[in-house]
């Protein structure tokens, strides 16, 4: 909505590690609806980024075309940003990550936008193990073009036409798992508590985080048939476990202390410890996390949380063998052979 | 019988199998001429499939240095059975059937104006090697000696060539040796004097090096310090990308972590590759892509958000026949309008033209500044001609004094010391070519959003009219600017009165260069302009302005240069003549030479009826 | 202050906050306009988003049927608190601003040129209504009824309207009725004679109807028998095939089984949009798909495959503000070169441009019978402008003796009977199109394989040249016939002499057809054509020619329908001279007159310069 | 390869119920490799077809652009063909189908054309569950633009430069098993007898039949490395199980007939055996499908055979409502309402 924020902030209003308030990672004014989720996961966003005292300008935002993907500029407005071409943002990113491996890239699309258009940018982006975190914004609808169903519409709920959705679902998390993401996550926009760990784990993996967010769209596709709404996810989630989210720096206490624990390291160092519920195993292989997906479904319910980690795997500059100095800083010098190998070349062709 | 007699001018054709290993030894001939001093342009005419099809090597050695194709073939080299037939058919009277003996010609191979030399090349190749493999392989080089005499070459200058070629596994230099003696001895024997064509050292090569124009694209994208590349194989595009990979491999490893200088990604469709490239170029590393016809229609959208969010990527659009997949190993210029008007809405891109691997390599590198200095995409429209085939061409060089334009790009200390609001798209020096940032320059100043929507001078989105126009003006003063950077035509005025004029671009030049001696030999002097880039120069507008009349040379079927230079300014009706060859084979001197001749003796269906133009026919 | 007096000629803009439920209300008051007998257009200028943002409603009302834009606001329904002072700054002086008095006006509203109307409409709405979301609809439907006073209307226009609007939930219409009463009670009451301007009944509207350009096109593709239609949502052409879909269930139900005799598919994106419509075509099903520019960028590839394959299929290109996504809300016509050239190599592709609903409907008819006629792709160009906003046209009618020309489709009889060898690309006929065969027709003859490579009569692959050169020749041939078939352009000649011609096309039509009439009134006489298809037809070019000078009329920046005409046929040096507009909002009758006249005054930088113009200068 | 086939056929060529002999089913000759696997696999497609009896121009050949693309033209010469786009075979399938539900559909693509360019519309096609059979020539490869790796070349496995493959690799299997294809089998060029029961199975399925036949690309991909190459196959090879498949009309006896055998109604009545190892179960379960898959995997082998079997699904005209005669041949009866309903619109305007 594009109504003014209050003005007013708290004066004492608390600061993170680096000396920066929360609001050093806000952005403009939103211009969704009133209520969308969307909104919802664009403040989990700058609280996780808030909380990891990550600076705002080392983030780079990429996103697609939707109301999920105008998002990035109502957060880290000290970011960069990218809002790019229908369905395409894993190209770009991939683009860009190539062309500086420090910055931290945040990818941010719709349903919509990754899982029609942009299905086969979305596999390869995840194949290649891109070093990002890939957020998709999922309201099972394309929001703004005015509410059509999208691939992950749920089969059988009813549609904006009224009829039922008469398509398979596509579920990107298990794909994503199949296609080898080494970190696999759903969320859910009403469900902070949950969102903010899962987020600033994905920030800390490196190589592909992809976060799939159940995130209602209150304007097209809120029927209580349909599983990406307040009413059924409310009804129908099913947490993996709850768990927190450990910086090297600075650890975060929280209320969720009960059932039992299981630390696992990332690739930084940090640390996610998840709280499972004690029938529950942490998933770490990919035929166990395929399964408990397809069974939470069978069960009619949508598995939330982390549901898939290697914390081993290697991303796109390691694979390539890249240099560490980011390629957009090199210069003539290490970029040009110069004019005496080129002597050199054209004689080994005479 | 008159048999043809000719001494470094004449044209031999091979006739193979693809897959069977003919390629390298076709390849050897021709770098044999080449170091003998004697300018040669070969052209491979490849089937698109991988084994066993018809696929032609024609070499065309030219002491003047013509080096586009000449049309006729005066040696053919027929070890295809499929085409033999064909091949024994478009000999020219007086030329020279070469085939393998070991099986005897047809009955109706009957022509009684050409020499036939028979070779029992499968008989001596079995007789002496047994290995399958290299059977298959030494076959060729047999064929290779037999004409290093028949061409009085000698074996020498072929023998130093393999020992070069083997330098570093000279184990495998031996049986290639052997079977070359066996070809230059059979010959030798049998068919003494039996051929009046011949190859003498010379030194009309002068330095030229002789390489192909995706090479030189490759290595122009190395030393201009392209760093990211994007690319999805396509032919006749693949080996620009894979050459850089070589090259950089070579030259781009970081001496002490071992690491690469630079990033290739294979990615998965043109869509992507465009789309890395753009990423690339965004975040401000120097970055391109190549592709083809096909790939250039699946880089259509992005190309425009390039063009509107003012992003620097180079693209290499290295032509083929199309439409469609067309004919994907044949050469044509017809992605010139696609790539001019890429993408819908009012987009328009620059583009290079460039006409040989030198500019190739010049080209590329200087697209790269290009894309920088003007924010926007540069296309290299380059041709499977240049592209794939040999050419003789000038030296690569580099100034070492050279550095990189990287452009209107603002640093943290820029930003600091700005007494003005900075804005991406404020058009401060009047050039319409704004300032950029890079991602993470500054922790609070220059972050913004790049957008494929409409946006104001700050980038913000904006659905407002007046700030909508006024950034598309703005890419009108770009585009201004653009004009005045982009390498100027070339020109070569034979006639001061500016009767006939004649343009001409890319992979024409050879061709058309030697049309116009011809024709000046023939008296009629035709003023040339070859055109390098788009936008097009005041001078391109006012050659053809200045001229009577003015033979558009192009390889498409739709004279698209025409279209596009009286789309873009005032050419008075009937000036521009169309001379056109889109049948996928590089156009030759005879076709332009007709083709002008035909126009003129027809009144060229022109309104301005050129008065003295009985005067200027042959 | 001489406030504006006005009957039937007046322009109201309506100001809202959009997913605020105003559309209806003011849709309501455009259609009570237009049911007195006045002429009424309306423009809705909404935002790229869903709830929240600024929009727009502007209804020009013209007693003369003027139904382009106007420029200029007489009455503004200020109710958007965010564009409160742009509204009220954007009046013309002796305008009316009518605004929600719940709160008062800023200080700084003090313009005392104008007229203010304050009605507390959501004090009414609240004291009169509980349920939030009914008042949120019926805060508008008040301001409608204070209107029906206001403009002299009267309110039992209003309530028929709004009664045959709930004609079959009369429940919901007794709310609406009692909104607009109170509107049009309190404006009686506290602003009796307040306003100017006023609408009388008149017959002026004839037997026109109202409508959108995309429902027309929905329906010219339903009456022509498309069945398969392939899409994926895209502003502004998601409505082209919503409006297909909701009058297919009506129509197109199989009464015996209740099934569908139609496809429609959502496809993942417009890559398949399209490929999905060329199966179907190639499949022999009438087939279609629709999109906006970003859409026909995605299709490029396709689209050459389906021109040089020669497989029937219509595009609906609604366009919109370009480049990239440029202002995917706002109209222009800038995708005219993207579709004419559409597709790398040497494609060409029929276009189609339609002016107004009823050509929508007739030319995506015809546009079927023309694609299966020539085997090749029709785009119909329309755009926002046409397609989302409603205009007044000729009501639609249908000859049901037409019979759908289905263009050369062999039956297996035909293949039984046929005394020579059939092949898919043989011009049996020298109009370059040839016999086709739909899959399944025969066990034995007929069977073939389509293909985007170079393919000879026999549709089997080739690279031979020659086969391949034919091919493309017959194309040309083709192309003429496609010439012959297209829509012919549409003439006014008001001056025998033949000085100032002016050309334009599709939703400019409104706009210069009023800009000639007002030239005219003084004294300047303009011939006009209105160009309807592309290739253009002689009298197009003849038109150019006859002229000494010719104003081309477009939306969008590059003059891309100049560029197509240069390009295409032999135009004089300064001959066409641009007239443009590209801001996203539909062009108006001022912006042409304005440019028309700057143009002759400053000598429209043409080298003809036109001796006699100082007369015709006015 | 090129050369011209023996025109000599026995006299007595054996027929088919329908009357024809094997060589109505063939096409023109080929152009590949000699030893191509694709070539193979053709020749599997002309006797299942042969086999089945189905007359040849019922039949429609689409593909998209490759070396497997190119093969329609080799084979069923009776039958309409169309090689399409590079990756974009799937939507002019759909296209096709739509305009005429009678034909069979058999489409042909690449492991380049589908996993890479094609992705999308692969998942796509799968997901409307179009009633086709779906073969991917799978060599681990671009063969056709000389041999640059393919998402499917196995990780690890040395490619054409010689380094080692370093991207997960995709089993288009699983994704189609997840995307809710109703059938999906691997086969392997060089083992007929399992590959023509399963494309005659896949024939006989109602909705998408996805087909994956590994495939050795003779010329770049036949390194022993790749889990594509010959040798490869022959060794890791691990059967779900041989089955024989039972047109309604015609009993095909065959020599496999040890192992348990669950006998599989397919949508058209025909019944699918599946001969099962005693260990292995009869997979109508996605999630066992997958599990058996990723199964394999760990254990270095490809499994083959009919992965995955769902005989209920609904095809694409039966989840739109469309009319069972063929759209394209409704004529202006049944298509155009008529001006008395135009009439009718135009008033309800006023
Ligand atoms: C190439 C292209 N096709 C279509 C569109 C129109 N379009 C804009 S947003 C959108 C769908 C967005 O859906 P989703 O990604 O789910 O985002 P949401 O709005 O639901 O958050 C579409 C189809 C476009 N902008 N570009
Ligand atoms: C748009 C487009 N991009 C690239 C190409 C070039 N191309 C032709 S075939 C091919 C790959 C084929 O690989 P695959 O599908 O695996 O088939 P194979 O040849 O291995 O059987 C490519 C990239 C093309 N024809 N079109
Ligand atoms: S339409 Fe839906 S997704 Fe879009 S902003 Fe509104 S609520 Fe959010
Ligand atoms: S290159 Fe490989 S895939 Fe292509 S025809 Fe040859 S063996 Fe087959
Ligand atoms: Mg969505
Ligand atoms: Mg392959």
């Amino acid at each position: 909505m594009s109504y003014k924020k209050p003005g007013f902030r708290h004066p004492e209003a608390q600061k993170n590690r680096l000396g920066y308030t929360r609001k050093a990672y806000e952005g403009g004014i939103s211009t969704l609806c009133a209520g969308c989720g969307h909104d919802s996961i664009g403040s989990a966003i700058i609280q996780s980024f808030f909380e990891m005292s990550i600076e705002p300008h080392r983030v780079v935002k990429l996103s697609g075309i939707g109301c999920s993907s105008k998002t990035p500029a109502y957060f880290l407005g000290k970011s960069h940003g990218f809002n790019s071409v229908h369905g395409r943002m894993p190209s770009v990113a991939t683009g860009a990550n190539m062309a500086n491996s420090e910055l931290i890239y945040l990818g941010v699309s719709g349903d919509g936008d990754t899982a029609s258009i942009g299905m086969g940018q979305f596999a390869h982006v995840v194949r290649r193990n891109l070093n990002m975190i890939y957020i998709v914004m999922n309201n099972g609808c394309y929001g703004l073009t005015k509410g059509q169903d999208s691939a992950t519409a749920d089969k059988g709920s009813k549609s904006k036409k009224g009829a039922p959705v008469s398509l398979e679902s596509i579920d990107l998390c298990e794909l994503a798992v199949q296609l080898g993401a080494g970190f696999v996550a759903r969320g859910f926009s009403g469900d902070k508590k949950q969102l903010i760990p899962i987020i600033k784990a994905a920030i800390a993996h490196k190589g592909l985080a992809f976060v799939d967010v159940v995130s209602p769209c209150v304007t097209f596709n809120n029927a209580p048939t349909s599983t990406k709404s307040y009413s059924y996810v409310r009804d129908h989630m099913e947490a993996t476990g709850t768990f927190d989210f450990i910086p090297l720096m600075q650890e975060i206490t929280t209320d969720y202390d009960h059932g039992t624990t299981v630390p696992v390291t990332l690739h930084d160092g940090s640390i996610v410890k998840l709280k499972k519920r004690e029938d529950k195993e942490v998933i770490s292989s990919r035929k166990l996390a395929i399964s408990a997906m397809e069974q939470a479904k069978e069960e009619d319910s949508i598995l939330t949380g982390i549901l898939y980690l290697d914390p081993e795997s290697e991303d796109t500059h390691e694979i390539l063998g890249t240099t560490q100095t980011p390629l957009n800083t090199l210069g003539e010098r290490e970029l040009c052979p110069g004019n005496k190998v080129l002597q050199e070349f054209n004689r080994s062709l005479r | 019988m008159k048999r043809i007699e000719q001494t470094n001018d004449f044209v031999v054709r091979f006739a193979n199998v693809n897959g069977s290993g003919s390629a390298s030894a076709n390849n050897l001939f021709a770098k044999v001429v080449y170091r003998l001093g004697v300018p040669v342009s070969p052209k491979n005419i490849f089937p698109s499939n991988i084994q066993g099809l018809p696929t032609w090597y024609e070499v065309r050695i030219s002491e003047n240095g013509y080096l586009g194709r000449r049309g006729g073939v005066d040696f053919v080299v027929a070890v295809n059975g499929q085409t033999l037939k064909q091949d024994y058919e478009m000999l020219v009277p007086g030329g020279y059937f070469f085939y393998d003996s070991t099986r005897d010609l047809p009955e109706d191979f009957n022509r009684d104006d050409i020499t036939i030399i028979g070779i029992p090349l499968t008989e001596l190749c079995n007789e002496e090697f047994s290995n399958p493999r290299l059977r298959q392989l030494l076959k060729n080089i047999i064929y290779i000696g037999a004409l290093a005499y028949l061409f009085d070459i000698g074996i020498e200058p072929v023998t130093d060539s393999i020992t070069k070629q083997f330098a570093k596994k000279p184990k495998l230099a031996e049986p290639n040796v052997k079977a070359l003696e066996i070809g230059f001895e059979y010959a030798k024997e049998h068919h003494t004097d039996a051929c009046g064509l011949s190859i003498r050292p010379s030194d009309a090569v002068g330095d030229r090096i002789m390489i192909d124009g995706n090479s030189g694209a490759a290595l122009g994208a190395l030393y201009s310090g392209a760093t990211v590349a994007g690319w999805y194989p396509i032919t006749p595009s693949t080996s620009v990308v894979e050459a850089f990979e070589k090259y950089a491999a070579k030259y781009r490893i970081d001496p002490k972590t071992n690491k690469k200088n630079y990033a290739i990604i294979q990615a998965e469709d043109e869509l992507a590759a465009i789309g890395i490239a753009i990423g690339g170029g965004w975040n401000g590393a120097r970055s391109f892509t190549a592709t083809s016809g096909p790939g250039v229609s699946l880089m259509n959208e992005f190309l425009g958000l390039a063009y509107f969010a003012e992003i620097p990527v180079v693209l290499i659009d290295v032509q083929r026949s199309g439409p469609s997949t067309g004919m994907p190993t044949r050469t044509q210029q017809s992605d010139l309008l696609s790539c001019a008007y890429l993408s819908h809405g009012d987009t328009r891109n620059v583009l290079l033209l460039p006409s040989d691997p030198y500019e190739c390599f010049e080209m590329t590198a200087d697209a790269f500044d290009l894309a920088d200095r003007l924010q926007t995409p540069i296309i290299v429209v380059s041709d499977l001609d240049i592209g794939m085939n040999d050419h003789l061409c000038q030296p690569f060089s580099w100034d070492d004094n050279r550095s990189y334009d990287r452009g209107k790009v603002m640093t943290a200390e820029d930003l600091e010391n700005l007494s003005t609001n900075w804005g991406r798209y404020l058009d401060v020096d009047k050039d319409g070519v704004c300032y950029r940032t890079l991602p993470g320059t500054h922790p609070t100043k220059g972050a913004y959003v790049t957008r494929g929507t409409s946006h104001n001078e700050f980038a913000a989105y904006t659905e407002e009219s007046a700030a909508y126009e006024r950034g598309m003006r703005r890419l009108l003063t770009k585009w201004e600017t653009a004009r005045s950077l982009v390498p100027e035509p070339v020109f070569n005025i034979r006639d001061e009165a500016k009767k006939i004029g004649a343009l001409y671009f890319g992979s024409s030049t050879y061709a058309a260069e030697e049309a116009f001696d011809q024709l000046a030999e023939n008296d009629m002097q035709v003023n040339s302009m070859r055109i390098r880039a788009f936008p097009f120069q005041q001078e391109v507008f006012d050659f053809i302005d200045e001229h009577q009349i003015v033979f558009a040379i192009e390889q498409n079927r739709d004279s698209q240069m025409k279209i596009l230079l009286s789309g873009e300014c005032q050419v008075a009706p009937g000036k521009l003549i169309p001379v056109t060859n889109f049948n996928g084979l590089p156009i030759t001197a005879r076709i332009i030479i007709n083709q002008i001749h035909t126009a003129l003796l027809t009144g060229h269906n022109s309104q301005f009826a050129l008065n003295s133009m009985e005067k200027v026919n042959t």
